[in-house]
């Protein structure tokens, strides 16, 4: 069974969503959903140590070789970005049955984890395959079920929310689309092995420019880079919590690895970094990005939107780091997708233990919430101190990755930027934790219970994982190096 | 107990730490609460003690914790001054418990948990300061000294607290992230080492103008050392209970700024080499500026403890500025000039908040006559501004001597002058205050008719604990004076620390 | 244009002739499938979703000029992509020499099947299929969150005669359509299984057969085809469909091959070939025939829920 | 060069129209249409490129020489499949929308939306 992992890492939630269907009791539905959420975990986790054993892993679906048929190839990369999603995954989903019965109505409980799964399959579908065409098809299932869940939050303007996100996505997949097919047309393949082997040939021509061009216009829409993000701070903010604690942490950083799977082993290092100025382009993007998201997100009150506007200015930094196009800079950019998704995932899992307690994410409702709450509010005050960077967080190693990046190439000037911008953090963070801990409770609120266990357990494994990632880095460094390494074709 | 060194070296930053969770734990008992933060600051002194002998013993002692990132490593090692700066710090943290039992139940202040929580988080990060063998390590304790205090400055909650927190914190916390990271980071990547060596990590023939631009990054960056423009933080976090200011402005955050300037100048960038930067001479001149200014300011100020506090930003600017002389006699004044000035300022903000707690008074000019009603406490203020000035019987004679001294042999005249210049100054604004306390009509007598409106004085003086602690810190500044001998030979061993020896 | 019935019917002309063109391009399947969608269902879908919100749009908000720019610059990049292109029906063109010989060359030999489209479709590249009908479930179970089924506070009889009256006038109407849906499924069922040979498969199939179904509820009434189709069934069986196709790879799985290698289905290859894509257009069947059903069912059913709610109200 | 690509542009000239309606219009149903004519128009572009002269439908059968190129149709069944599946989803988003907002104009949602703030 063994030699089949990548293909059940796939399958398994995969068909794990239609038995929901027949389940239909909720509770029983969430246990499976765990269940099923953790072995995929598990198998996860035997990929990483088999390709870390013993190299990259091909899996040729339907028993036909690769380019006529679909392959799976798992790298240290692909492995890294599966254990990541089914990571959180799994961490979420343990608060997943408290969190909903209070913002999802019952009825529509069975059809909530039947559509988390199929997000889950997604998303994994994308990172696992060797397919362009196969991406963009399971880029389909996550994106669809990703509508269909925003749009199950309380407030109206999820419906709203969501029906923009579902404009831009479909506007970006059908980029992906026909920059997808501008690559086949001049190669006649849509394996990615076989692409990166042929495009050579043909990347002088005019076509496979716009054809790089269309895809990664696609991707970054779905990444929400800067200036495409405007879709995402209403979907993260309308969606019910649990919805936006998965994908805070999880969906950006698909499109971060189509990103760099497309411009680094598709189209090839030479072609997207020296006949583009695709550098100067990201780095001014990534920065903008970093600087204009973190200045809108001082300005809101509503803590989910804050949060919201805090993700793509970390996406900012993600995409700095890849325009660096050194194996520093992408280490830092690995790191940091790992980091962030266990900095957004507290985060926003604590925000929902809030709105599950008080029933609004409003700043002023978090007035005297340290005292009222004070695991919960600790969870978010070093969920903040990660995101601002501070050592023995992760927040601090990937930060410090970057600078590393950056100063090898002399890029002193965006170095400084990069360190303004966790200053705006500070902000942000800051004006949370000052109404929390240093204003009295309202007068006249009737007094909040601390959130349940249910909450508490996954939102402190991913504070505690916080902490460990910080202090204990071997095996993040070790992993994104090596991924990076492997991308750069640099033996490690 | 028969604890190996390395054990008491661990136990001294470990212990504060576990102390936080005794004292949260025992949150609901005062009594208890206060008897374990006082029987950790003992067993702290104890260990900091041990490691003292084991050091005038010539014993290496060293621990390394665990390797973040490949070269990153989080150890611990005792050198000369860290160990100086360890004693007072641990000895002072002693004394102000003490003195925070009287002050925090006289002023009913509220949260008394947290504080002394906080307390304890600061005072094991100014140990992991004062041992840390390389910059990472400094740099982690760092980041949590100022983020302990945080809670501290805010203690009282009220918006004045809060502006003065974020204004802490802002400057503290940018300068640190924009200047001290980026001169870590450039520091590791031009040196490949971030461990303190004696004679620095820098190669003698490395690019000047890079080295110069380090040395900047760094002086601004410890925003903690307060110099100008950098200094905004100190008089805003002067909000805090007077416990806190005391200790953490006057003793442990302050000085864990100076403490890193000092060690960066000795073992980062060499007394050879730092003498050779362009910089220098621009950043002796602002810490001169800085010195001078800060004076000139707080002659103005009527809040006593505002005025301590620029006092304080212009004291810092004397041991900066004896640290980047680059020379012995500099590199002395200046650690010596951190124990005296600590016991200094210590005792004269102990005095400020027993003032306020004993006759409610926090301004100069409110405070004549108060010589005859709280005596035993303006006696303490005098001495210890004596201190401060530098003139003898108090400890701070010594300091103001090598620094003096350190100027004469670079021949930096101008700055010899802004010694001595800011030396009057501070006559000028530590002096009236005892004066007016004791003789409230010598200093007043162009306002007729004002000495009747002077109540009867009865002598009223601070709690008890607090007395004792003024007591014991005043003691201290006069003991400096007649036996400052185990200072000397600590700021001496500094330079002799093995492989030191050419630092001239 | 203000009228959204003329812009839906208009696309959905659109979505017929680009069948056309399709069937002039080779494509028979696509162009099946495009005018059963493109122009079948779809359009039906906007319909019905145009009675609920508003047959007309209301205020033209137009910022054409940022729009047109982007549009102009988006064009401008794909024709200039267009010029190194290999030219229309080039026989060397890079895509007609690399991968495809071996699916035309070799099909026979390797799957058995003569429409090459149902061989890759089904067989090489069938995983994609597997994630088409996951999307078309997706879809499926999206709408049903969206849009549930309200419940009517009255019984149902109240209903049924209401519908009853409604659908009565069109007597002729209903009588040979009574006669056309057989033939429709009988239809349905033909293109399902001759997709080996020629156009079809389960998807068409499936699009089929829902129509038949939508066509009779349209006639007789929702509630009637509820009753007929139980809802809960319909979603089974959506989910059936999915987990048939998921089984085979499972069971291809089981006996040693890789997932979805329909060789180890049987002892010979071709037959096994035959045998996996046979049970899964089945499921692709299944699962695209319920989706569209209960699609249709919860479009439509808002609808008269809606009404009924609103008359209850009234009344 | 004109005639062997011309039908190319007149594709891509058929896809700016979908994507303009997308980008342009406020009418959230438009926007649909819209968005079905740009897939639609990706749809051709793949079929053309599937062409080749003198070829038949790729069936199979005994005297034919040459076929199209039967992938890129697999890829279109596929893709028409997903369109549907997105337009369903964006359909009833829109009636939800209707219901809840009163109206399925762009401007007057976000109107909406403003004055809840």
């Amino acid at each position: 069974m063994l030699t089949h992992l990548p293909i059940l890492q796939v399958i398994v939630p995969l068909l794990a969503a239609p038995l929901c269907i027949f389940l239909r009791r909720p509770p029983l539905v969430w246990l499976f959903t765990l269940i099923v959420s953790s072995l995929a975990f598990v198998i996860s986790i035997l990929l990483l140590q088999q390709v870390m054993a013993s190299g990259t892993i091909v899996y040729e679906l339907g028993g036909w070789d690769a380019p006529w048929g679909i392959e799976y190839r798992i790298d240290a990369l692909n492995a890294f970005l599966l254990l990541i999603i089914t990571a959180i995954s799994t961490v979420v989903l343990l608060a997943a049955q408290t969190s909903i019965s209070k913002e999802i109505p019952k009825e529509k409980h069975m059809l909530f984890y039947t559509l988390y799964l199929l997000s889950l399959t997604g998303m994994l579908g994308i990172v696992a395959t060797g397919d362009a065409f196969n991406v963009f098809v399971f880029l389909e299932i996550s994106s669809l079920s990703a509508y269909a869940l925003i749009a199950l939050g309380k407030d109206r303007r999820a419906l709203w929310a969501s029906f923009q996100y579902l404009i831009m996505g479909t506007i970006g997949a059908t980029f992906i689309l026909i920059g997808i097919g501008l690559m086949y047309q001049m190669t006649g393949t849509l394996n990615m092995e076989d692409l990166s082997t042929r495009l050579p040939e043909v990347a002088q021509t005019r076509t496979v420019f716009v054809s790089f061009a269309f895809v990664i216009v696609g991707i970054c829409l779905k990444l929400a880079l800067f200036p495409l993000h405007l879709w995402l701070p209403n979907a993260y903010t309308y969606a019910p919590s649990i919805v936006t604690a998965f994908f805070a942490a999880t969906a950006t950083k698909v499109a971060i690895y189509l990103l760099i799977r497309f411009s680094f082993s598709v189209f090839g290092l030479s072609f997207s970094f020296t006949t583009l100025p695709l550098q100067i382009l990201f780095m001014v993007l990534g920065l903008s990005g970093i600087f204009v998201a973190s200045i809108a997100a001082i300005y809101q009150t509503n803590i989910k939107t804050l949060f919201a506007y805090s993700s793509i200015a970390q996406i900012g930094y993600m995409i700095v780091g890849f325009s660096v196009s050194t194996v520093t800079g992408l280490t830092a950019t690995l790191l940091h997708v790992f980091n962030h998704a266990l900095m957004k995932g507290a985060l926003f899992l604590a925000l929902g233990a809030v709105m599950y307690r008080i029933g609004s994410v409003q700043l002023s409702q978090f007035q005297g919430l340290g005292r009222q709450m004070p695991l919960t509010m600790a969870a978010i005050v070093i969920g903040g101190l990660s995101l601002i960077g501070v050592p023995l967080t992760v927040g601090f190693v990937s930060k410090w990755y970057l600078l590393m990046a950056l100063i090898e190439q002399g890029w002193w000037p965006v170095a400084v930027l990069i360190v303004l911008g966790s200053l705006l953090a500070v902000v942000y963070v800051w004006r949370l934790v000052e109404i929390a801990y240093f204003k009295p409770q309202l007068v006249g609120k009737e007094s909040v219970k601390e959130a349940p266990l249910s909450f508490l357990i996954p939102i402190w494994i991913l504070v505690m994982a916080n902490i460990y990632f910080g202090i204990d880095t071997r095996l993040s460094v070790q992993v994104a190096q090596a991924a990076a390494q492997s991308l750069f074709g640099v033996s490690p | 107990m028969n604890l190996s060194l390395e054990w008491m070296l661990q136990l001294s930053i470990i212990l504060p730490m576990l102390a936080t969770l005794a004292i949260v734990a025992t949150g609901r008992n005062p009594n208890l609460r206060e008897a374990v933060t006082i029987s950790t600051c003992l067993m702290l002194f104890y260990c900091v003690i041990n490691l003292y002998q084991g050091i005038i013993k010539g014993e290496e002692i060293s621990v390394f914790w665990w390797e973040l990132l490949p070269g990153l490593q989080v150890s611990f090692a005792i050198e000369p001054l860290g160990m100086l700066f360890a004693l007072i710090a641990s000895f002072l943290w002693l004394i102000t418990t003490i003195y925070a039992i009287g002050y925090m139940r006289n002023h009913n202040e509220v949260n008394q948990t947290r504080f002394y929580a906080c307390f304890a988080i600061a005072i094991s990060a100014v140990m992991g300061i004062a041992f840390s063998a390389n910059l990472f390590t400094l740099f982690i304790f760092y980041e949590v000294l100022t983020l302990s205090t945080y809670p501290l400055v805010t203690h009282a909650g009220t918006e004045d607290a809060k502006k003065g927190g974020r204004i802490y914190l802002g400057i503290l916390l940018s300068t640190s992230i924009v200047f001290l990271l980026l001169a870590i980071v450039s520091t590791w990547f031009v040196t490949g080492t971030l461990d303190f060596k004696p004679g620095g990590v820098f190669d003698p023939n490395v690019d000047k103008a890079v080295a110069s631009v380090i040395l900047l990054l760094f002086i601004f960056g410890i925003g903690k050392a307060a110099i100008m423009p950098f200094h905004r933080w100190l008089p805003a976090a002067m909000v805090a209970p007077t416990p806190v200011s005391s200790l953490l402005h006057a003793v442990a955050v302050v000085k864990a700024g100076v403490f890193t300037v000092l060690k960066v100048c000795v073992f980062i960038f060499g007394l050879d080499l730092l003498s050779v930067l362009p910089t220098t001479q621009f950043l002796l001149y602002l810490a001169g500026a800085s010195v001078l200014l800060a004076s000139i300011v707080a002659i103005r100020q009527d809040n006593l403890k505002a005025r301590l506090a620029y006092s304080t930003i212009s004291q810092l600017g004397y041991v900066t500025i004896g640290a980047l002389l680059a020379t012995s006699s500099g590199v002395i004044g200046s650690s010596m000039h951190i124990a005296m000035h600590a016991f200094g300022k210590i005792t004269l903000f102990f005095c400020a908040g027993a003032i306020l707690v004993a006759a409610h008074k926090s301004k100069i000019s409110e405070m004549r006559g108060l010589g005859w009603q709280m005596p035993i406490t303006m006696a303490a203020f005098f001495i210890a501004s004596l201190s401060i000035i530098g003139v003898p019987p108090a400890g701070g004679t010594w300091s103001k001597w090598f620094l003096l001294m350190g100027t004469i042999e670079t021949e930096q005249w101008a700055l010899m002058m802004v010694l001595m210049i800011s030396s009057l100054l501070n006559i000028a604004y530590l002096l009236p205050i005892p004066i007016r306390a004791f003789f409230p009509n010598l200093l007043a007598n162009n306002e007729p008719g004002k000495e009747q409106a002077l109540p009867t004085f009865q002598i009223q003086e601070a709690p008890l604990p607090s007395l004792i602690a003024i007591c014991v810190t005043t003691l201290g500044c006069l003991i400096l004076f007649i036996y400052p001998q185990p200072l000397y030979e600590l700021s001496t061993a500094i330079l002799e620390y093995p492989g030191l020896a050419h630092g001239k | 244009m203000k009228d959204l019935v003329a812009v839906v019917m208009l696309a959905g002309i659109y979505g017929l002739l680009s069948a056309c063109f399709f069937v002039a391009m080779d494509a028979v399947d696509v162009a099946f499938t495009e005018a059963s969608v493109g122009a079948g269902i779809s359009t039906l879908l906007m319909l019905v979703a145009i009675t609920m919100t508003g047959r007309s749009e209301q205020a033209a908000r137009h910022k054409p000029a940022l729009a047109f720019v982007v549009v102009v610059i988006t064009g401008g990049l794909l024709i200039y992509g267009t010029l190194d292109m290999p030219y229309f029906g080039a026989v060397d063109a890079p895509i007609q020499v690399h991968v495809a010989p071996r699916y035309i060359n070799d099909s026979m030999q390797e799957v058995g099947v003569p429409n090459i489209v149902t061989s890759v479709l089904a067989s090489y590249r069938g995983f994609d299929t597997f994630g088409e009908a996951v999307v078309i479930f997706t879809a499926g179970i999206g709408v049903l969150t969206l849009l549930p089924v309200l419940r009517s506070r009255k019984g149902d009889d109240a209903v049924e005669s209401l519908n009853d009256s409604m659908h009565e006038q069109h007597l002729i109407v209903r009588i040979v359509t009574k006669i056309l849906i057989p033939l429709i499924l009988l239809f349905a069922l033909y293109v399902q299984f001759h997709g080996d040979f020629g156009p079809g498969g389960g998807f068409q199939a499936g699009v089929i057969f829902a129509a038949a179904i939508i066509l009779y509820a349209m006639l007789f009434g929702l509630e009637v085809a509820r009753r007929v189709i139980n809802q809960t069934f319909i979603q089974f069986a959506a989910a059936f469909g999915v987990l048939l196709y998921g089984s085979v790879g499972l069971v291809s799985l089981l006996n040693g091959g890789n997932f979805l290698d329909y060789s180890v289905l049987s002892a010979d290859p071709i037959a096994g070939q035959h045998l996996g894509i046979l049970l899964i257009e089945l499921g692709v069947g299944c699962t695209v025939t319920s989706v569209m059903v209960i699609i249709f069912f919860h479009f439509a059913g808002r609808k008269e829920d809606k009404q009924r709610m609103k008359e209850e109200e009234v009344g | 060069m004109l005639i062997g690509l011309y039908n190319y542009w007149i594709v891509v000239v058929l896809m700016m129209i979908g994507f303009y309606i997308v980008i342009a219009h406020g009418n959230l149903i438009k926007k649909i249409v819209g968005l079905t004519i740009f897939q639609t128009s990706v749809f051709i572009f793949y079929i053309s490129m599937a062409k080749v002269d003198g070829g038949t439908a790729p069936i199979l059968a005994d005297g034919i020489e040459r076929y199209s190129n039967p992938l890129p149709h697999v890829l279109i069944l596929t893709a028409i499949v997903v369109g549907i599946a997105t337009t369903a989803l964006a359909l009833a988003l829109t009636v939800r929308i209707k219901e809840a907002y009163g109206s399925i104009e762009e401007e007057h949602i976000q109107e909406k939306d403003n004055q809840a703030c």
